[in-house]
């Protein structure tokens, strides 16, 4: 095997561990932001790190079938295949580009795949809670996949690819960025993003007040541990996937990591001063502006 | 699709629920069709209790009948004890006790603001509102030793005079809490989202609210005015001016509308009892705890709390120790028929939202 | 005085004219205290909450007078309008107190009624859901009669920590300060006690 | 699970697991007792004990430590122990209050519990009635050197003298219909 194919194997490894390490240090931040929007101090950046490595030194994990077990498997499969597929540097040998055509069409597949794997586990508990937090984390995910597919499909018209790398090759220099190209598009996909995100408003699928954890209910220990590990390499999936569209994407680590670190301060700072939506009222938000937006930026492209 | 009814135990171990209690839900859907409260969780056997101590050593027992706000309960028993035996209590007394419901009925807002915001998922408010109510808890830890349960108002007047520069402090704080307000405005009361929320939400018939027992501001988001604090004033609120705020519609949105102007009063009300203080004796001597007998008599006192109408009926048989002392707090009726009634028909999410704007408090209800 | 308590007087002498055989009194501004038949206190809250305007359930109270051996139901209900209160006392019989519900008149009266079922025992006939409350599976005597000692029960049932040998009675410290000698009933419950 | 380290590996396997335990308490959101009321200002911008990794977790399979807030009355008292149960090892209480030392002011309640150590195995307890929030965080303090030294051990005592806390649950609890204590 030639040098370049072990770079290739290399980045397949090196991929999804910077995608956990920079997802839970993002997670980190996150709480002292929002600790400190609270009038305190706050946890230490690395908190969520010791957090997941104490969930995954539980000693014991109950687990209610086998369901259970592919829940978060499903999941973390899910986010790092998402991932695998999602350029996260511009035309760079070690940072995975397996961008191919249609790549676009089949991330948004394969970013459902992980939730509908979670469902089916959580199905499983046979708790009540998880029960109704699957089906709202479900109905939220029909809210936000419209207006996000509406925006998809307008960029996909506009510049007739389905590759984000090509998208990317198109937004070369500043002024080209596709949140600058098609405005309209880029505010329907960032109104889904929140919805995306799940942070308030939009967090019904977690809501502790009313449903404990949502899905999570019943899951402890290394299921939760390896939850949160998928849930932060997703985190990180989504941001460069936007970063990618509508920012231009990153030629090099430091660009990337301010460009998704900034849009990720989006539902974030959204969701510190927010409550939250109730299931039907978020759905409503979402078929609302936000597809009007996506439907204004196909109908500007068609026309 | 043909909906199936499920049944859903919300508690007693659940974030949303306001202390230990359970709600039964049964739902198709996300609409509850029953609920069905169960309490008792809490069941501390108070009042047996108290028929086994002596009238002094029952005031540390029923400041803890509801912990978030204390006073009124040791307020409750120092008037109804007062009552039957027909102690007189000098003015300063009055003024200061005033003060101190007042203050308890602060932190007691600022605790429900914190509550209510955190039920719908704001969590940044109970942050801000719970550490300001710290200020509030600091003033009675200097006034009376105890951050929480205060022991203050004894019969006859209250326990120790104010401490030097007192006034001035409170005032601070007072104008700090004014300032925040317009914080919490922002965040919560003006905030879009929480009218959406609340608007419509957690109803109570106007009609029906007096038969059904409502009592404080659940019955003045009613458009129904009543405050004892106006229909029966005890100590001095005849002498103070403030005004009781009413809204309608009877919902959430209401409520919590009721209780922001609240706060608002309560902060003026402070301040004119800082201003209109009088000197003078602030206790009136009882004799000795251990062999004072009341005079055998029967008396019920109320005192507007910051969740409504809070009665204690009390006997005494001339023994050393009461005969039966009874709390009647505003949640045994707000926490089980009320809620239960008004729970029928609303959505799963709101659960803990109504809850938390009807002040339900467990350990009241069962004591 | 007597013009402040117009609106009490007036109050009283309706009852006294429709119930002859209850004993009205006025103990203060805002409150009348009435003595009633058992029979008759279904046909008085009805008077009070129909014709007199009497809506607001405050409160049910018991009282368990032992020696005497009766039960005494407490009920106070407020007017809004005139913003009175009456106290309105029956007494039941100890060994069997048995009495109709009032649930048709308020619904809240519900939980009143099954929390003096279970505390006290009393049954309240037509109630139709006298089910545990409160307590979760108990057994024995209603826990707030007078006649249950609940010191004995905890002692009984519960494990309990063993004092300090140098615990001292905080009773003997205030005799001390207040120079007064401690009362025969102190006594009893300071050495029952502490052993 | 129990992988074949060589024992210097063990060692620092160790050493990181309790340094994650110590430093990552998940509390269970349960109020059982009136001591709840100074768990938000413990947790609250102005003790915030975010910062030593103490925070609320919503269900018992999430949680670390059960923080008994106070007196328990027998009902109560069950669905403590149902909760402790659903926890996962390993997993600490914290007895809070002096009603769970000895009683405390309730020493003659007919429907509270004293002595909280004999139905569930306690690592630390808070005395006050109530304890400040400062007393709390002290506590957990406590609790976190308790586990760096690796002697929070309750969940293994607990099932090793399981029939000894049965037989003391059961006393109480006339009406025991609880799913069996097997993980």
């Amino acid at each position: 095997m030639d040098s370049s194919t072990w770079i290739k194997i290399l980045g397949y490894i090196i991929t999804p561990i910077t995608a956990f390490v920079v997802g839970v240090t993002y997670g980190g931040i996150v709480r002292v932001i929002t600790a400190r929007v609270q009038n305190r101090f706050g946890p230490p950046i690395t908190q969520n790190f010791w957090d997941i490595i104490k969930l995954y030194s539980k000693k014991t994990a109950v687990h209610h079938g086998l369901m259970q077990h592919w829940g978060p498997i499903f999941a973390i499969t899910a986010s790092v295949t998402s991932l695998f597929f999602i350029p996260v540097l511009k035309d760079s040998p070690l940072w995975l580009n397996n961008s191919f055509n249609g790549d676009i069409i089949f991330l948004l597949y394969m970013m459902v795949f992980g939730s509908l794997g979670m469902a089916l586990g959580a199905g499983q508990t046979g708790n009540p809670n998880s029960a109704i937090g699957v089906a709202r984390g479900l109905a939220l995910m029909v809210g936000y996949e419209v207006p996000f597919v509406l925006a998809l499909v307008a960029i996909m018209i506009q510049f007739k690819t389905t590759s984000i790398a090509e998208l990317m090759a198109v937004q070369d220099g500043f002024s080209n960025w596709l949140i600058f190209q098609s405005p309209f598009a880029f505010i329907a996909a960032i109104l889904a993003f929140l919805g995306m995100m799940h942070y308030a408003p939009f967090d019904v699928t977690f809501a502790p007040a009313e449903i404990a954890s949502g899905p999570a209910s019943e899951f402890g220990g290394k299921y939760l541990a390896l939850m949160q590990t998928s849930g932060s390499i997703f985190t990180f999936a989504k941001l460069v996937l936007f970063t990618d569209i509508f920012l231009g994407g990153a030629g090099d680590l430091v660009t990337l990591i301010v460009k998704t670190f900034l849009l990720y301060m989006i539902p974030v700072l959204t969701g510190i001063v927010n409550p939250r939506y109730r299931t039907e009222q978020a759905i409503t938000f979402f078929w609302k502006w936000p597809t009007v937006f996506g439907i204004i930026a196909i109908l500007i492209v068609v026309l | 699709m043909r909906e199936k009814e499920t049944t859903i135990y919300l508690g007693p171990q659940h974030p949303g629920i306001t202390g230990n209690m359970m709600v039964k839900l049964k739902v198709t859907g996300d609409t509850i069709v029953r609920a069905e409260t169960h309490v008792g969780y809490l069941h501390r056997a108070f009042e047996k209790l108290m028929e086994a101590r002596t009238w002094l050593q029952c005031f540390p027992i029923v400041c803890r009948i509801c912990v978030p706000e204390p006073d009124p309960n040791e307020e409750n028993l120092s008037r109804v004890i007062e009552e039957i035996e027909g102690r007189e209590v000098p003015e300063r007394a009055k003024y200061i006790r005033v003060l101190v419901l007042e203050l308890s009925r602060l932190a007691t807002y600022l605790l429900w603001m914190g509550g209510q915001s955190g039920s719908m998922g704001l969590y940044t408010m109970p942050q801000w509102t719970v550490g300001d109510r710290d200020y509030i808890l600091d003033l009675f830890e200097q006034l009376t030793g105890g951050r929480v349960y205060h022991m203050y108002i004894w019969p006859g007047g209250v326990r120790r005079d104010l401490p030097e520069g007192f006034g001035d402090k409170v005032l601070k704080v007072m104008d700090y809490l004014e300032k925040r307000l317009k914080d919490y405005d922002d965040l919560l009361f003006n905030n879009a989202l929480f009218y959406k929320r609340a608007k419509g939400v957690g109803v109570i018939d106007k009609n029906k609210a007096q038969e059904w027992g409502v009592v404080g501001a659940p019955l003045r988001g009613c458009g129904i005015k009543h405050d004892v604090r106006i229909d029966e004033p005890y100590e001095v609120y005849d002498k103070l001016n403030f005004i009781v705020p009413t809204y309608e519609g009877g919902d959430v949105w209401a409520r919590a509308m009721v209780r922001r102007q609240e706060f608002e009063q309560s902060i003026s009300i402070v301040r004119q009892v800082i201003e209109n203080m009088p000197g003078g004796d602030f206790y009136n001597k009882i004799p000795n705890p251990l062999n004072w007998r009341v005079p055998p008599g029967d008396a019920y006192v109320k005192t507007e709390s910051a969740r409504g109408e809070f009665g204690y009926y009390a006997v005494s048989d001339g023994s050393l120790k009461p005969r039966r002392v009874h709390a009647r707090g505003p949640a045994y009726v707000h926490g089980v028929s009320l809620l239960e009634r008004i729970l029928q028909g609303a959505n799963i999410a709101d659960v803990s939202f109504i809850m938390n704007s009807l002040g339900t408090c467990p350990p009241e209800i069962e004591r | 005085m007597e013009v402040k308590l117009q609106v009490e007087n007036e109050i009283l002498d309706k009852i006294k004219h429709t119930f002859h055989s209850a004993e009205v009194s006025i103990p203060r501004k805002q409150r009348v205290e009435v003595k009633l038949r058992n029979d008759l206190i279904h046909p008085f809250l009805a008077y009070l909450k129909d014709t007199l305007g009497f809506k607001h359930l405050s409160h049910i109270s018991t009282v368990d007078w032992l020696e005497e051996k009766e039960i005494e139901l407490v009920y106070i209900v407020m007017n809004y309008d005139n913003l009175v209160e009456v106290i309105a006392k029956i007494r039941l019989d100890r060994e069997k107190p048995e009495i109709p519900t009032l649930r048709e008149f308020w619904p809240q009266v519900e939980t009143y009624e099954r929390e003096i079922h279970e505390m006290y025992g009393v049954n309240f006939l037509g109630h139709g859901n006298l089910t545990d409350f409160i307590l979760e599976d108990w057994e024995g005597i209603p826990p707030m009669r007078r006649d249950f000692d609940t010191v004995k029960y905890a002692k009984e049932t519960y494990f309990n920590r063993p004092g300090r040998e140098d615990a001292q009675d905080v009773r003997t410290t205030i005799t001390k300060k207040s120079g007064e000698e401690i009362p025969e009933l102190a006594k009893v419950y300071s050495v029952r006690h502490l052993e | 699970m129990e992988v074949s380290y060589d024992k210097e590996s063990r060692k620092i396997v160790q050493a990181i697991e309790r340094f994650a335990r110590k430093h990552s308490l998940w509390v269970l959101a349960y109020g059982t007792g009136c001591g709840a009321i100074e768990v938000p200002p413990t947790m609250t911008s102005r003790y915030d004990a975010e910062r030593f990794g103490i925070r609320g977790a919503a269900t018992p399979r999430q949680a670390d430590v059960l923080l008994i807030t106070g007196y328990l009355s027998v009902k109560t008292l069950k669905r403590v122990i149902r909760t402790y149960e659903q926890m996962q090892d390993p997993k600490y209480v914290i007895g809070f209050g002096s009603c769970t030392i000895n009683g405390g002011m309730y020493w003659d309640s007919y429907n509270t519990i004293k002595l909280l150590d004999m139905y569930i195995p306690v690592d630390v307890y808070i005395n006050g009635c109530m304890p400040r929030p400062e007393a709390v965080i002290s506590g957990f303090i406590e609790l976190q050197k308790v586990i760096a030294e690796g002697k929070a051990e309750g969940a293994r005592k607990y099932k090793e003298n399981l029939d000894w806390y049965r037989a003391n649950q059961q006393k109480i609890i006339h009406n025991w219909n609880m799913p069996d204590y097997n993980w």
